[in-house]
This record gives structure tokens, C-alpha cells and sequence, in this order.
């Protein structure tokens, strides 16, 4: 060091959040001062919609390599953060998704043949077959419209959340991302807006440490991901994503906060994607075994049972039933979506605007009037 | 009626949408108290203030990106782009996002909005204060795009642009922003888009403008006149979805076109028109029908005057393709 | 001569090119240990290193920015995107960066470089793993488009891209990428870009296609050779700057011409050739040209095969133009 | 506060740069540690220099008022900042401006004339006449082409000076922008990849207190500009950028540390932008005089006058005879650049390509041999 350094400091502050990970769940099952102590039946619930989660996960992930369906994005490991946060924001509350939130959907309400339908593209498909499989949508369960455009909902989400807020009304949004999405133009935008108008917004950063084959250490040099509220004035916290409890308290305070006009803030959870990046994705070719199991001993699943069963709300019998039941659920929306037919041919002209100018009219008409296509997949 | 010039037609329809539907907000880069670099705002921030008159941050993908989020949950935001030439930045925004919400969602999700930018040159602006990006917009399916050449038209479309339920890009032609004033009603004045307007009835030539170049090829009708030339000249409005009816009927009628924009030639606007013009009026065509556009160069300041399609680059075009014998 | 798929022969080229210059590097997403999420630069990560070829964050608009500047310092980057869906975040470097440098400073600055990327349809990608977005770029001055389709044509041209003086915009047709295998020379090839090739010879029907549809236009003139109709079936190559000479030629001689893409029609590169040629081959047109093309919506997932321009459109559309009589 | 919040802490660390703001120029033109102690002739220089581009701006500002330039975009109030920055930077080390900047570029040795060249767009104009008035580029001078698009200059300076350290030069790299420009894509960006790959880059803020008529406040919700580092763990530092020994100081040190391999800094230069935005630009639209006589009495050159003349540099001798220097050495390039012809009509062909393709030979054929506009201006 030189002196000259005393009089012209050159520095990155030290981070605030390195070693602050708000947990609950002990590994002995056990529960720390953050735990929101809620009534077991909700932890339970919380459970259900995890295990429900993973349980379709493995299904669908199974269906894609039997080429049943075109695609699947998963959230192996990912369960605790995903329902946590979801279980966090109030009825009246808005989700802005990602990719991977299925099961925040279905918790939310979704009927599971709905989101089946989706996986199909099929007729009864909520986007009409216009999206691959998981970019679902759901407005009926105050629920985003999936893009594949890494980062795009962010900026969106602070809108909808300050036109919320225009309008008086009491609704807080919260948005999903990837740390990746963190390096897009969406996250700062959309954080300095929600710093600046003091939109009520939750973001919601899944710090799955991959991107794809991109390690979270390669996305940015800052120290945590929450260290990025800084520079936004939005504050920010970090928790441990794998433990459903602790989410649930972070992203419900975040809430609250929001509610009452305190503004935006940045949640950092800490979790791991377990799985490929999609079924299109084989993970081995870029990280090493030993880091996926040293994540798998973290399991949300495991952790939460293990809290369950100190209160001696779960058994095995239980959880089989669980398990079969979903299993069996999603066997007959599966044959069902599979039964139904594709979309009509006229919807591929539908839905461009609200109504079809005269060039879709002529072009649909050369369509259905054309010789249809082999099919070539 | 009182008088107005574009700035002012465009400010009056902003301010009765803005009373008749407190969803109506207006934000962008110094859209505020300043009322815009080219005072298109003005007295609207004094009007309804700054919640719904808003200065933003310096992001365009950042006005875009929370306008949707605005118009998803059901508003109706104007946006300002301070120059089309800085559009780009929320390129993503409206190309992945704005244009194909309603149909990537099955129609749960809507965009309205519309995206008020000044567009083209001759004033002046160079590279990067003269651009005309409308066939980006074209090509890109879900996207309305609409550019008045005079106040009345301006004052109308744009109420009737706000009221649409989709997305619609609006660009105002700079050059006239001040440099016609006319009659424009007081109070509603909505004008239907997707209709093009027979400027100036002919016989010999079609002659396709919009924006500032509507004045040049005016002008360069009256010039021809002189030859006994008897140019029919359309004013589009609406770009997207375009008035081909009213195209096809001119064409039809004078067998000859000439296609004049701001914009490069390779895939500007003009290409899809005379596309469209020689699929739907092949038999009609007594000439190969002819573009009159900027050049495929980026804009340049200096001889910008040269690099414009203005009269003195129509008239001849407008001779030859009368003259034309196959 | 070993076989060769698409991937391969890109990534041949990439090796190569890497190889002889070592200002040539490459950068994108996933680019590195994994070789890029279609594998195409598989292996030069652990040929050349993380200084060479290397993963960026997660922003195409940083990709393409400090390739820009790299290109600027003096050296020679190939950034990928990984797919051109995704180019939309850079637009603005490219269209207003990339392709203006040379330009708006007098030449004391150039962007040597070749982005590229994976287009079109036809691998159940949906709405955003499918697009073919050429006319955007055809429309901005100062880009080179190309767009292989073959093996042998992809090493040869992203040969000569990467030698090129100005930034390129190199379009890889995904459905191609694995389907097509060929013979393709070991060591240098380098073909020259602006130039199409008749990839079949006619005399009743030109048809201008490039990429994937290459294939399409190709098994829809088998298919009407039966009916005795002779197609004569032009392979792009270099989409822009575009070779006039061997369109107006083919199209003089068959008086007929059919035009296939992917993307949109309107404002699609469809639009620009069709006005060429109507306006170069006026009098030798025997009946007006014709696109077959994506429709003017989002692309759809479920049913791309409806919505691409495939041999079942293209054949009737042959049938059609052949049989036309004004 | 309620007690739940100490265990799930949810805040912004307090900015750590707040009250730090290198200075060595007091009031009473003393100077204090941070003093970078150089030799009274080339603090003499610096002042030349600054006074030099004052008087340039006035003279361009009338020049635009008479109708004789089409615009100007000056640097009244910001001459420290800017003259301070550049001087700092060593030979070999590149310069990309934002636009602003011209003194930095006569700095460096573009001669006026060229300059006066560029102002009027002449058949002399480096860029030909493409580019609006101060949109000047000089690669000879190891500077940078001015964009107008807000931004776009900042990523491509992080590829550039990467590109230098990858080519094994000791050539660091700076950038200019505006605390406007901060809310940018490009910021984030350029910042996140110069922290990722340790880029000998330094990201200079000028912190203008206004992005035409929206105040800086209203840009961004974070404490200060130089608090963003801390997002992509860049160090940064504020200085008082209208006090040009303390702005060389620190971005020496910023020049050094890069050289040394020590990776990307940050620095916020604070001044203000005493003039319009541009000459297209009125502020007292927008705001109170009060403010800007406020900032007139910390004007960077009264500020090293008072300076010098505790050491006994400077006198109003020399005063008037600089200026009357660069008045009629100005004067003359005026005189020389409206006797220049307009770039030849050829030229808006040229350059778009390397060579031109066939399209381009036919248009200019048909521009050269049709008939020539009226000029309308
Ligand atoms: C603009 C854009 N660029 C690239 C992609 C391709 N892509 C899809 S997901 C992904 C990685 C995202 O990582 P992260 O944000 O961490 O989310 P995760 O998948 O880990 O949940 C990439 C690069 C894309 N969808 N959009
Ligand atoms: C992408 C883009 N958007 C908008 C503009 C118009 N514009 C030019 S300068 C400016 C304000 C810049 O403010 P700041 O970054 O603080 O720099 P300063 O002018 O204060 O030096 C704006 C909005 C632009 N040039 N580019
Ligand atoms: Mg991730
Ligand atoms: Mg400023």
C-alpha cells in the first residue's frame, strides 16, 4: 500500500451481506429467532407443494425423453425458494415468473391439467401452442406471462407494480430471476426505476449458481448478489433459498415493507440448480459431480421433512400418498392433454392484435385454403 | 377553430385524453417540467402533475419496459423516445415484449400503448437525430405503426392510437412540427387508423408519401403539373396494417407508382409497397414502379439535402415513370 | 475429404481462423468449457483457452459492445448470440455502433467482426427460439448478411466473414446444423461473399432461397419436374450486400421468380428482392412474383410446420406462377 | 422499528462514500495532502488549458447564435473535470469522450483548426461532415469517435482496453459519461464486464448534477454515483471535479492501479453544468438561477486562478493575453473553415463498406448525375 492511498480512497466498500444468510431450519430439524411460526397445517402445505413440485418435475423430465412432449425447464432443488416466496406474497399480490416457477403456479391455483395442456401446446393450452412447454401464463391467478427473453420481466414488473400503486390499490408484485439475469440491461433498469418511484416490488433473485454452464463467480465480480441493491438505494437481504421457512419470513417482511410504501427491495436467495439447465441441457459436461452432491446434502425437501417430523407432522405413509397421489393425478392429465388436438389452424392469425387486419385475413385464408404440411418432427 | 402546427395538435390530444381517462400517463426523458426537448408536453406537467406526467431515468428500455408493465396491468401509457434514433435501446421491449404479449399469452396479457417518437430529417440532426426506423416496426408482426403528415391528422390518429387496444408506434415527422400550422378542431377529433387519405387527385401517376415527405411530393406534383402531368398523391397515416385498398385503387387506376420515404432503400417500407403494389396490380402496371428513399448509407449532416428524397429527386422520378415505355 | 455437418464445418472454420490470426477470439454465452449450447465451438476452449474464447456474463448487449470495442482496438472477435431471438439487447450496438463506426468517423475507426448466430424455425423452438431477423439488419447500411446453407458454404463463407474489413452478421440455420453431412476440405477454404449460386438450373421459374428453405425449394422443383416444369433454384449465400447479377440474370431468363423466407413477409427481405427484380427485370416478367414466407405473426410453436414455408407451399406457389397468364 | 427486522435485515448499507470527496484546493487556494505536487508550469498548463476551452465555448456558443454552426455542446463549469481527467491519463493511454470533451482533445493535440473543421462539417471535417458539430474523432490523438446515442461508448471501452491488456501493451483506457448515462444499459454492463475481466479501464462520471432538464436525483435512488461500484465490485471514489489537482490526482491513481493489473475503477467527478444542456437547450425552464449562481462561486478556473496566484504563476497580464490568443487563433480557423468547401458529394457513399458494393455505385451514380437539392437550411 502506499500512503498516497490514505488521501485518495480507491475502494469497493466490504460487503454487508458476506456472511449474513438469514436461515431457520437447523440441520437437526430444529428452528432458529427468524422463524415465522406458522400454524403447522401451513407448513405442511408448504411440504405438499414441494414434494407435489419435484414429483412432477421428474415426470415431465421423464416425458421428454420418451419425446412425449417438446421440452421441459425444472426447478430440481430449487422447491424451497420457489414456494416459499410464492407462499410469501398475499392473495391480492402479483407474480411476475421467470421459467422455472411452475409449481408457484400450480400452488396458486392452477389447475395441473391446465399447465399439462401447456406442456402440450395442445387446444386447451392457456397460450394456444404459441410458446414452448412452461411458458405458461395464468391472470386468473395473478400470475405472469412466461417470455423466454432472459430479464425482460423485471422492467415490466416495477410498471405493473407502480400502476398498482397509482391506483391505490394494496397489491405488492414480486419477480422472478436468475442471478444470470443480474448482467441484463432488465435488472438495472428495473431496479433503478423501482429505486426511483418507490414501486412496491419484490425481486426475487433465484442465486442458483449456474447459468446454463456459466458459474454465478463468472456473472459479476460484486461479493453477493444483494450487494447490487446498492447501487439502486433499494435494500436488499440474503437468504438461505433452500430453507422454505426462512424464505417465506424475507420475502413476507419484503411484502409488508412494500405495503406500507417503504418501496422496492432485492431478495438474494441462495439455492442450487440440482438438475440440467433444461431437458435440452446435460450439466456433466461443465461441473463436476462432487459440487451436485455436496448441494443434494442442502436438499429443501430433506430439510423441511426433518423439521416436519420434529413436530411429528409427517410419515412415510404420508409422503407415499402424496407422492402416488400426484403421481397418479398427473398420469390422466397427461393422457388427457394427450388426447386433445392441436390448435386450430385459423389461431395461428389470432391474437396478433385484437382484431385481424385485412393481411392476416388474406394470409389466413391462403393457409386454410393451402394443402396442409407433413408433419415433420 | 383555432390554428395549429403538429407540436400543438399532438399537446391538445394528449391533454383531452389525459382528462378524459386518468389511465392515460405520459413518460419519458424531460417529458416533465420542461415538456420535452421539442415542447410536445408542455403545460401537461402543470396540468396533471408529476404522477402522471413523469420524468424518467435515462433508459429507453427502462420508459418501455415499465410502460408495458403499466399496460398490463391496464393502463394506457404514452411513452416519449426523445428521437426515433434512440430507440433502440428498448428495441427488445417492444419487438420481443410489446408486439407479442397478447398473442404469447392467448390474450390474458394486452399491450396498449403508444410510443409517441419524432422521426426523420432536414433539420439539421445528422446521424443520429434523423432517422426513419419504421420497417423494423413493420416487419415486426403485433405492432400498429402510424405517421401523420400535418396537425389535424396528428390531433386525430393520435386519439384514436391511444384508444386502440394495441400497441402503436407514433411517429411525428420533426420537420413539421412547427412548419405547418392549420385549422384543427377544438374538443374530440379521432380519425380512424389504417386509412390513407387521397391527398391530390391524378390520373398519370401514383404517388405513395407520408410524414414530411408528403410535402416534397406536393410539390413535386404541382411541378409536373406545369408539364401536364396528372399525379394522384396518397397520404398513408396509418403504415401498419397499411391501406391497400386505397392503394391498389390509385394504382389501378393510373398504372404507374412512384414510392417516396426518408428511410434506406434496401427493405424500407417502399419495398413491401411495391411489392404489394406489383402482386395486386401486375396487370395494372404500365411501369416498373419506382422508390424514391433515402440512400442505403447512414444519415449524413452536412449534405443531408442531397440524401432526402425531396422534390427535386421526385419530379424526375415522376417524368421517367410517366415516360416509361416497356 | 472428411464429412462434415454444419456444426462441424463451423467450428472447422472458427479452429482455423483461430489458428493463423490470434486476434481472432470468441465470445458469448456458454461459448467455453460446454462449446456453446449447439456445441458449434466445441473444443476451442481447451485448444485455445479462456483468454481466446470466453464466457461473458448473461447480456448480448455487453457481448457485442466489447467485441465492438476489441474490433476497434485492432482485433478480430467473433461473438456469438445464441440465438438470434436473442440479438434484440444489442441491437443498439450493432445497428447503431457496429455499423456506423467506419462511417461517422471518416474511416479512422472500423468494427471488423462476425456475430454470429443460430436462426429459423423448425426445431420446436416456439415464439422465441425461431426467428429469422435478416431484414432488420439488411435495412441498417453498413452490415454484410450471410447465411449458409451447407456445411461446405458455412466453413468457406465464415472464412471469408472473419477476413472481411467490416462487421458481419453470419445467420447459421439451425435445423440444418446436424441434418446435413458433406464432404468438406481439410485446411483453408474461403469463398467469397456476394455471391449466390445456382444450385440448380431451369428454365420455367426462378427460385431465390437461402438457410433451411434452401432444401424446401429444392424437393418443391423435383417435385414439379414431374409435372415437366423446369425450376432453376438460387442459393443466396451472402444476403447483403446481395448478387443482383445472378438474380436479374436467372430471372431475365425465366421470366418467373418465387421467392421463400422464413420471417414475416412484410418488410421481409422477400419485399426487397421482389422489388429488384421488379424493378431490374420489368419487361422480362411474365408473371408477378410471388413470396411464399412466414406469415405476418409471432412464430408459433405447435404449429411451425404450418407456418413455415415449406415444400407443401412452395410447390403450389411453383405450379401457380408458371400457370399465370394476365 | 419492529423487533422482527433484526433478524431479517433488510436495508442499504450506508453509502461509505457520502462525505468523502477527495479535495486539495481550499478556498483560499492553499492546497491539502492529496496535493499531487507537480510542477508549477504544468499546473500553469492545465490552467491554459481550461481557460483556453472556455474561451472556445463562448466564442461557438455565439458562433450557433448567429446561425453560423448548426449546434454546440459545451463544458462551461466542467473545464476541471474534464482538463483535470485527461491530464492524468498518460501518453500512451486511450481516451473514449462522451461529447463534451473537446478540450481534452485539443489537450491532446488535435489542432484548432481541425476542431473548427469538425464544427462546421466542411470537405476538412475528419468525419466528413456525417456527424453533428462536436461529434469529432481522433484516433491520431488516441481518442475516441464521439455518438450521440447516450452509453454506447462505455462497453466498448471495457472490449478496448481488455483488447490492449490481451495484446500485452501498457495502454489503459478511459471513458467518459454523464451521471445521466449511469441509468443506462451500457453502465451496468460496461461496469459488470470490466469487473469480471479485470479491464484497465477508468470509468469517468461527470457528475453534472443534470441529464438535460431531469436532475440527478431524479436518475437514480442510490447515495452517490460512486456507490454503483460497489454492484460490480469496481472500487470507486469521489472526487471534487471542480478542483483539476484533485481530479488528476485521483485519476492518476485509477491510471496506475489499472496499469498495475489492479482492474477497472470508478470516478465520480462532481461539477455542474453551469451552461444549457446545449445550444438547443434554455435551463431556466427548468431550473432556478439561484442554483446555478450557487455553483458559479466554486468555478473550477477562479478556483486555480487563486491558486496560482499564491504561487505567484498567473497575472492578469497573461490572463488577457490567453485569451485574446485563442480568440483570434479561433478566429482564423473560423475565417478558414467557412472558405472550405462542403465534403464532396461522393463522400455519402464512401466509407459505408470498405469499398463500396454494386448497390451503393448505383445510387451514387444516380445522386451525381441527377439534379442537386435547393438548399433548404
Ligand atoms: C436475452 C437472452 N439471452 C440468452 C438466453 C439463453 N438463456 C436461457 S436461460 C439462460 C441462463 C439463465 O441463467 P439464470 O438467470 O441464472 O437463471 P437460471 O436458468 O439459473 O434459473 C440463458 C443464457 C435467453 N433466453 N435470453
Ligand atoms: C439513448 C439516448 N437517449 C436519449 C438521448 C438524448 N440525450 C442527449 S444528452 C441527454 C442527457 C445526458 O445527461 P448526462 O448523461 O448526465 O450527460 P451530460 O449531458 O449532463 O453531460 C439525453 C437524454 C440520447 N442522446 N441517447
Ligand atoms: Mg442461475
Ligand atoms: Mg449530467
Amino acid at each position: 500500500m502506499q500512503t498516497q492511498e490514505q488521501v485518495v480512497p480507491i475502494r469497493t466498500p466490504e460487503s454487508s451481506f458476506d456472511d449474513e444468510v438469514v436461515t431457520v431450519i437447523a440441520k437437526d430439524g430444529s428452528t432458529g429467532p427468524a422463524d415465522p411460526k406458522l400454524p403447522v397445517e401451513q407448513v405442511v402445505d408448504f411440504y405438499e407443494a414441494m414434494v407435489r413440485t419435484r414429483t412432477i418435475d421428474v415426470q415431465l423430465e421423464r416425458l421428454q425423453r420418451q419425446g412425449r412432449i417438446g421440452f421441459h425447464i425444472g426447478s430440481l432443488g430449487e422447491e424451497a425458494c420457489i414456494l416459499g416466496s410464492a407462499a410469501a406474497m398475499r392473495p391480492q399480490d402479483w407474480i411476475f415468473p421467470c421459467y422455472r416457477e411452475f409449481g408457484a403456479l400450480l400452488y396458486r391455483g392452477m389447475p395441473l391439467q391446465t399447465y399439462v395442456d401447456n406442456m402440450y401446446g395442445n387446444a386447451d393450452d392457456p397460450v394456444k401452442g404459441r410458446q414452448m412447454p412452461d411458458h405458461y401464463t395464468g391472470r386468473a391467478f395473478r400470475f405472469g406471462s412466461v417470455s423466454s427473453p432472459i430479464g425482460t420481466q423485471m422492467t415490466q414488473a416495477v410498471g405493473f407494480a407502480w400502476a398498482a400503486q397509482k391506483k391505490g390499490t394494496d397489491e405488492v408484485t414480486s419477480v422472478y430471476f436468475g442471478e444470470g439475469a443480474t448482467s441484463s440491461a432488465e435488472f438495472h433498469t428495473g431496479m433503478n426505476f423501482a429505486g426511483v418511484m418507490k414501486a412496491p416490488v419484490v425481486f426475487l433473485c433465484r442465486n442458483n449458481r449456474w447459468a446454463i454452464s456459466v458459474p454465478s463467480e463468472k456473472q459479476t465480480a460484486s461479493k453477493t448478489f444483494a450487494d447490487k441493491g446498492v447501487a439502486y438505494g433499494v435494500p436488499a437481504v440474503r437468504v438461505d433459498g433452500n430453507d422454505v421457512l426462512a424464505t417465506y419470513k424475507v420475502v413476507r417482511e419484503c411484502v409488508e415493507r412494500a405495503a406500507r410504501g417503504e418501496g422496492p427491495a432485492l431478495v438474494e436467495m441462495l439455492t442450487y440448480r440440482v438438475g440440467g439447465h433444461s431437458t435440452s441441457d446435460d450439466p456433466r459436461a461443465y461441473r463436476v459431480q462432487d459440487e451436485v452432491e455436496q448441494w443434494r446434502r442442502t436438499d429443501p425437501v430433506v430439510r423441511l421433512r426433518r423439521h416436519l417430523e420434529t413436530l411429528g407432522a409427517w410419515d412415510d405413509a404420508r409422503e407415499e400418498e402424496l407422492t402416488k397421489g400426484t403421481e397418479a393425478e398427473l398420469k390422466a392429465c397427461i393422457a388427457a392433454a394427450e388426447a386433445k388436438p392441436k390448435p386450430a389452424l385459423g389461431t395461428i392469425f389470432d391474437g396478433v392484435f385484437a382484431e385481424r387486419p385485412w393481411h392476416l385475413e388474406e394470409q389466413a385464408a391462403e393457409l386454410l385454403n393451402g394443402p396442409r404440411a407433413k408433419d415433420h418432427h | 377553430m383555432p390554428e395549429m402546427n403538429l407540436v400543438q395538435a399532438v399537446n391538445d390530444a394528449l391533454r383531452i385524453a389525459m382528462r378524459e381517462d386518468d389511465d392515460v400517463v405520459v413518460l419519458g426523458e424531460d417529458v416533465g417540467k420542461v415538456g420535452g426537448v421539442f415542447r410536445v408536453t408542455q403545460g401537461l406537467f402543470d396540468e396533471f402533475g408529476e404522477d402522471r406526467v413523469i420524468d424518467t431515468p435515462l433508459s429507453e428500455g427502462g420508459i418501455i419496459g415499465t410502460a408495458i408493465g403499466m399496460a398490463l396491468y391496464g393502463m394506457k401509457p404514452v411513452p416519449e423516445i426523445q428521437f426515433a434514433d434512440f430507440i433502440f435501446p428498448a428495441f427488445d421491449q417492444i419487438v420481443s415484449e410489446a408486439a407479442k404479449y397478447r398473442y404469447r399469452s392467448g390474450g390474458e396479457y394486452t399491450c396498449p400503448m403508444v410510443i409517441r417518437t419524432p422521426v426523420g430529417g432536414g433539420i439539421r440532426g445528422g446521424h443520429y437525430h434523423s432517422q426513419s426506423p419504421e420497417s423494423l416496426f413493420i416487419h415486426t408482426a403485433g405492432l400498429k405503426v402510424v405517421c401523420p403528415s400535418n396537425p389535424y391528422d396528428a390531433k386525430g390518429l393520435l386519439t384514436a392510437a391511444i384508444k386502440d387496444p394495441d400497441p402503436v408506434l407514433f411517429f411525428e415527422p420533426k420537420r413539421v412540427y412547427r412548419a405547418v400550422k392549420m385549422d384543427v378542431p377544438e374538443g374530440d377529433l379521432e380519425l380512424p387508423l389504417g386509412k390513407a387519405k387521397v391527398v391530390r387527385e391524378g390520373e398519370d401517376v401514383t404517388v405513395i408519401a407520408w410524414g414530411a415527405m408528403l410535402f416534397e411530393a406536393l410539390a413535386s406534383a404541382e411541378e409536373v403539373e406545369a408539364d401536364g402531368l396528372s399525379c394522384e398523391v396518397l397520404d398513408l397515416r396509418t403504415l401498419w396494417p397499411v391501406d391497400i385498398d386505397t392503394i391498389a385503387s390509385s394504382v389501378k387506376k393510373t398504372g404507374r407508382v412512384v414510392i417516396v420515404h426518408e428511410a434506406p432503400k434496401a427493405c424500407g417500407f417502399g419495398a413491401e409497397l411495391l411489392s404489394m403494389v406489383t402482386e395486386k396490380c401486375f396487370v395494372h402496371l404500365e411501369a416498373p414502379p419506382v422508390r424514391v428513399t433515402g440512400f442505403d448509407t447512414p444519415f449524413p449532416y452536412t449534405l443531408e439535402m442531397e440524401y432526402l428524397p425531396l422534390q427535386h429527386r421526385i419530379t424526375p422520378a415522376l417524368r421517367e415513370t410517366v415516360a416509361y415505355e416497356p
